[in-house]
């Protein structure tokens, strides 16, 4: 591989990354000798830090990620309080509604149900404080479990998730029986 | 990943049409519907699970497939009125248009799909906010309730309507039971003693077999015809005993019947 | 604010931004222009491209965003092992075109252009989040209507989904048309 090809290349997956990225896991994707990974890194950092770019190459919990520049921290601050939609989205509500009744349930079974690929809201969720890690599945593949936490049961202004509307009187919403409805009409 | 779907033919009901119309150039009305089947059922054989949007879909084709061909057998005297050939050319351009109509997304859809192929070349960054910016954000719960929870989770719980398949466009298998009445009255005395099933052996429809069934019982409760089996739901036997009291010979409708008004089928469906 | 500052802040942003960010957004954080903020955008994308950067800055749904750079996927995808998102299957990529191009439109309306009734589909695509209830019809009976969604833009990578090619270029041609009659003629 080409120098300069060696190089995209690890920007493009850091640019990509949700977490730092551990220089083993670069040098396997690269090919590459770990040490080589942690030069071009350092290399690409200094690089960012001649240009003045308003973002920086970090090494953070073992990995290398981008992130902005401390300096520009006003600016974020600004795009955090003026920029986000400080509302839930039917997206993370539906989530955050499985994971409540349904915990401790794992990332799987929430996609399952969602019927979509849920990591990303579950990161979120995860982020915000609203929903953790309370275990792993004891059958094989010991796959993360999820369940909220205190600060979730403070914001709805429960004592104890017990307290959530049982599930049990279930009845179908009236779009169901229409749905229903229509399809025993006799045809004609 | 489940499986591929490798039958663009079968995708749509006009998309069937308009291959085999368009690309293998097949007069529609000269069609072998039986190969089309077979085709078909060596594509799902490939598949490694049914995808039963695409049976259904299948299902459709050939029923309208079916019902085209079906009239063109029908219409095809020469004795045809005006009206009639007026009838199946405004169908005709309808469905040209329809077709048309169908190619010209199906052809967008391609070049959606292009585009999408390009842009996934891409990833987005989706990191989100570094750890000291998170606690910053606004409450992103202000003003959800846990009746909020219950709802979403109950309407995501809630059965999926079933998608119907839409069979309105199919005539109606118009077989009456004062028709089959008739015939039987024709028939009967020459066969003398005989079974349902053989006197059913040329029929196809299940609806067809069921109103000759109701005109059997029919006969037999005028005593015309003596019916019995050996055994639950073995042979029927069909026995003719005669006209009876009652006159069958020219004139089907009779007392049992609402004067003048042969049943249709469709009045004994469910 | 200096000239460097606004570039340096517009990198920030961008780098912690989930979704695309909207120029004026950019504008009113940085107080400038939106005209401006464009401007400094692009030559920002430009500078990315002279330095062969593995990212690039790109206008997707409305807004900026970070992305990697198209020739870096074959790396991408062995670093982003599930995430891709899935195909479409035929039925819902015909559905989409015709949301896309005909909307606000009916689920009868797409019924009746696809021959075949498409509310599964058009669920399963208002779930991925591509298409979305955007009105009622003002006639009798008010049916639902919908129109494609950012998200659906930023799938396709494009901006405005204006810039969709012309309907028209895809209206089957003369050959075709007489493919279709010659088959289709009811008397033999």
């Amino acid at each position: 591989m080409v120098e300069i090809e060696e190089r995209r290349a690890i920007e493009a997956v850091l640019m990509v990354a949700e977490t730092p990225v551990e220089p083993n896991l670069l040098a396997q994707l690269l090919e590459l000798a770990p040490a080589r990974v942690s030069q071009i890194c350092d290399e690409l950092a200094q690089s960012y830090r001649d240009e003045q770019r308003g973002f920086e190459l970090a090494r953070v919990a073992g990995g290398y990620r981008f992130q902005s520049h401390p300096d520009m921290a006003p600016y974020i601050e600004r795009f955090v309080l003026e920029g986000q939609s400080a509302r839930l989205s039917a997206a993370a509500l539906e989530t955050l509604a499985i994971v409540a009744y349904k915990q401790p349930v794992s990332r799987a079974q929430v996609a399952s149900i969602r019927g979509v690929n849920s990591d990303g809201v579950l990161r979120t969720l995860c982020q915000r404080g609203y929903v953790a890690e309370v275990g792993h599945d004891p059958g094989p593949g010991q796959a993360v479990l999820y369940g909220t936490t205190p600060l979730l049961l403070e914001r709805l202004g429960l004592d104890r998730i017990e307290e959530l509307p049982p599930l049990g009187d279930f009845v179908p919403g009236p779009e169901v029986m229409d749905a229903l409805e229509e399809g025993l009409r006799p045809s004609g | 990943m489940g499986y591929q779907v490798s039958t663009p033919v079968f995708e749509g009901p006009l998309d069937l049409l308009l291959h085999l119309v368009t690309r293998e150039q097949v007069d529609i009305w000269e069609l072998s519907l039986s190969s089309i089947v077979d085709q078909y059922i060596a594509s799902i054989e490939q598949m490694q699970a049914l995808d039963l949007a695409v049976a259904t879909e299948f299902l459709l084709t050939a029923a309208v497939l079916l019902e085209l061909k079906t009239r063109r057998l029908l219409s095809d005297g020469s004795e045809e009125d005006d009206e009639e050939t007026l009838a199946l050319w405004e169908e005709r351009d309808l469905l040209l248009a329809r077709l048309l109509e169908c190619k010209t997304f199906k052809d967008a859809s391609l070049s959606m799909t292009r585009l999408m192929d390009a842009a996934q070349l891409s990833v987005p960054r989706r990191a989100g906010l570094e750890e000291p910016f998170i606690k910053l954000a606004p409450d992103l719960l202000e003003g959800v309730t846990a009746d909020d929870l219950h709802r979403a989770l109950v309407k995501l719980l809630a059965p999926k309507p079933v998608a119907r398949v839409n069979t309105e466009h199919i005539a109606p298998v118009r077989a009456s039971v004062a028709d089959t009445l008739e015939e039987l009255v024709a028939r009967l005395p020459a066969e003398g003693r005989t079974t349902f099933r053989r006197l059913t052996a040329g029929l196809r429809e299940p609806l067809e077999v069921i109103v000759y069934f109701l005109a059997l019982l029919e006969l037999y409760k005028r005593g015309a015809v003596d019916l019995g089996q050996a055994a639950k739901l073995g042979e029927l036997h069909v026995s003719w005993l005669g006209a009876g009291d009652d006159d069958f010979g020219r004139q089907p409708t009779s007392a049992g019947f609402e004067a003048g008004e042969a049943p249709m089928v469709d009045q004994y469906e469910g």
